[in-house]
């Protein structure tokens, strides 16, 4: 068993045009910029990425807009990003939005085997469009169903050479559920280290869910609201 | 009338000891500003933090952690990380006791607009329309009536809404209000603000009673 | 906000005869054992239990089997109890059995908001009797629904006062779920510490989810298979 | 004709480089002991272990860590602890390769019977009827009958059924048998077993065909 590769390019080789993949991150925070680079260098084109934001003009997966290898996103926010503006009027763009509960809620349903589950989310609105809905306890919900990506790629901030992966603060968010959605798992890690080195009790997600992990490098981790006080 | 920081500071006067609150981008955010001393309020941002501090000095900085209006913050002794999924878990099973919204649109039944303006470029509902559908306490804070003039207190939404018959209380520069059966029940006004000022800006059906307090901040 | 209390007879103080209990534990691992001890000095009754397991004859659930306190078991393996069987064939206890899985996932499901789920354990078999199917991708699935206790009882490894919890080893398995699925949740831990003792980033169980909490003492931790190796 | 350890072993025949494997109580819990030399194959406990290892020395046993069978184990460098939904989601998305079963009766499309007796006190179906209904691979290490001699390989299970035509291969003290759309079919024997001993103590469909090798241990 060997999952480790050396580099993102070999671990986004098996990638082809018109996948389906998960991407992880909220904002530009905990993005897997290694394997976003790396698709940009293959030139994959024809994705459909579910990632609750599209990153910006130059950064995340705004940079795959800018070679227009995406299309279609699916996502809760798309912020903003004029190339994807542009893009999605001229129709060149598909877009799904999805309230963000029930975007990682069916990330993880994939991830559990769980092929569908019902959700208040969207109830009444356009959202609704289209779907079944349910009464339970007085209360009305919509059936929402699993992903079903072809690739989930992750980043995390440690990982053993088994695949367990550890998060840092808020660039956890969707990473550990898609982690554990996909077909075929990528992740990246700050750290790389040997089994037995990260802490059994401490590991958000189980190697069993990873199929291919290398050390990232060289991260900018931009910041997009970059708030301080005068301490 | 009241500018943001007043709306923020009356809509402070709800928080009551050991509440989980989570706030929204803009004005809700600044509701954080005027918790009362004493008070244990715990901060919760849906991208996965529970515990939420202030904006960090410099030297704090840390572009791992963010809320989810995605500026840098940080975290207070308590706090706790976790996933998209758990955050929204909170959220969906009522363990969040208070959510203050920014919105467009609100009517006399409680339904929200606060995501789309058709012909303009949708950004996305974020995790509004998960919070609109499942919190059990919802306070908007908003100016009354948009650039227009016009009210934004409505008998019916005219954007596409965010979620329905949820929203319980209005706080705007004017006036609170409650959302009751009976529409908007006009609670306290803002100094300065008469009855027939608020009449005269909300679209809805407002419910007049009694002689009407003005807010003490 | 104060969730802590002092001992165990406090935190069960409001529950009352007839409460529907969700107990932590797999086997007697895990088990709140200072809570059971509390319920069977109160002697609360026509209690119902959702825990994987019931206990053994003097431990665990059993005891408060013993003294006839609960009316219904929810559980996926009810193990050896003599009394239990006695109490079953009866007809003084009622059981319901339920896959192991899908019990998880409906704890889960409370503790997420979620009413209602699809889940593929029992199809064809007796457990599918009244439940709605339904086939997705080509499997077939069951409806299954989120549980509605009116208290979960857990045990911790570590806790602070603001409720959150860090579980050990295997001892986690049901506790986390149960803690996030309860409308009021008591956590009983071997080491209760101030807030920010704990790393942020490992916690199990953020404190929201948690009303009441206590430092439990004199924990027995019987082990029901001892298997040991030469070495 | 083999016992218990020469089922387990033969089972370990099936075991690949880099497997996940869940060993369900009884037969199943002996193939560990006989994972080839070299081969890295993980073992998950449904109740929350991935890299289960052997038993502890006196000095080594934690109360607060068991396998799914309640005894008392260790953990391998690369383990993990999780919840239960957690180590259900394993399950269900497929993440485990091998899935090894003890079974009172499995029928000659798949079904199988190993969580109940009508009449005897019923102890509950644990996370059998979540394995079986998930896991791709599904072997079942079981005696060819029962004590009086009857074949526990049917045309139709007489008990209640864990799960529809889910087991793939039956590995016996008698013979190793695939099934597919026409029934059992015979793979193997074991040392000393012949093709008619096989087709009198077999109920369901067997298909023989060519010359059946014996088993290589």
């Amino acid at each position: 068993m060997n999952k480790v590769v050396e580099n993102a390019d070999q671990a986004v080789a098996s990638i082809s045009d018109n996948a389906v993949l998960m991407l992880g991150g909220f904002g530009l925070c905990g993005i897997p910029e290694n394997s976003i680079s790396a698709l940009v260098r293959k030139g994959v084109k024809g994705l459909t990425c579910i990632s609750n934001n599209a990153g910006v003009d130059d950064f995340g997966i705004g940079l795959m807009l800018q070679g227009k290898q995406v299309k279609k996103m699916v996502s809760s926010y798309v912020g903003e990003n004029a190339e994807f503006e542009r893009q999605l009027l001229s129709g060149e763009l598909e877009v799904e939005l999805i309230p963000q509960g029930t975007l990682a809620e069916r990330c993880r349903a994939a991830g559990a085997g769980v092929p569908a589950f019902f959700t208040p989310a969207g109830y009444g609105t356009e959202v609704a469009e289209g779907k079944e809905t349910r009464e339970f306890n007085g209360k009305m919900y919509l059936l929402e169903h699993a992903f079903d990506p072809d690739f989930a790629i992750v980043k995390a901030w440690k990982g053993d050479t088994d695949g367990n992966l550890i998060f840092k603060a808020t660039a956890r968010n969707f990473n550990p559920l898609m982690a554990m959605a996909g077909k075929h798992t990528i992740a990246e890690v700050e750290e790389l280290v040997e089994p037995g080195e990260l802490d059994p009790n401490f590991i958000h997600v189980p190697g069993i869910f990873v199929n291919t992990i290398f050390k990232g490098t060289d991260y900018e981790k931009r910041i997009e609201q970059r708030t301080v006080s005068a301490g | 009338m009241l500018d943001k920081n007043g709306i923020a500071k009356r809509i402070a006067q709800e928080l009551q000891d050991g509440y989980y609150v989570n706030l929204g981008i803009g004005v809700p955010t600044l509701v954080a500003n005027y918790i009362p001393e004493g008070m244990s309020v715990t901060l919760q941002s849906e991208n996965g933090l529970l515990g939420m501090g202030p904006f960090p000095t410099e030297a704090e900085v840390d572009a791992d952690l963010i809320n989810a209006g995605k500026q840098t913050v940080t975290t207070l002794p308590g706090s706790a990380f976790f996933d998209s999924a758990t955050s929204f878990s909170m959220i969906r099973s009522g363990r969040v006791d208070l959510t203050v919204l920014g919105a467009m649109e609100v009517n006399d039944r409680g339904d929200i607009a606060n995501w789309k303006i058709p012909g303009k470029m949708v950004k996305g509902m974020g995790g509004a329309m998960d919070l609109v559908a499942s919190a059990k306490n919802i306070i908007v804070a908003m100016m009354h009536t948009n650039k227009a003039g016009q009210s934004k207190l409505l008998k019916e939404c005219t954007l596409p809404i965010t979620g329905l018959n949820c929203v319980k209380k209005v706080v705007t520069n004017l006036c609170v209000m409650d959302i009751t059966n009976r529409g908007f029940e006009l609670r306290e006004l803002a100094p300065g603000v008469t009855v027939e000022m608020v009449k005269e800006a909300t679209e809805g059906r407002l419910v007049v009673e009694g002689n009407i307090p003005t807010m003490n901040l």
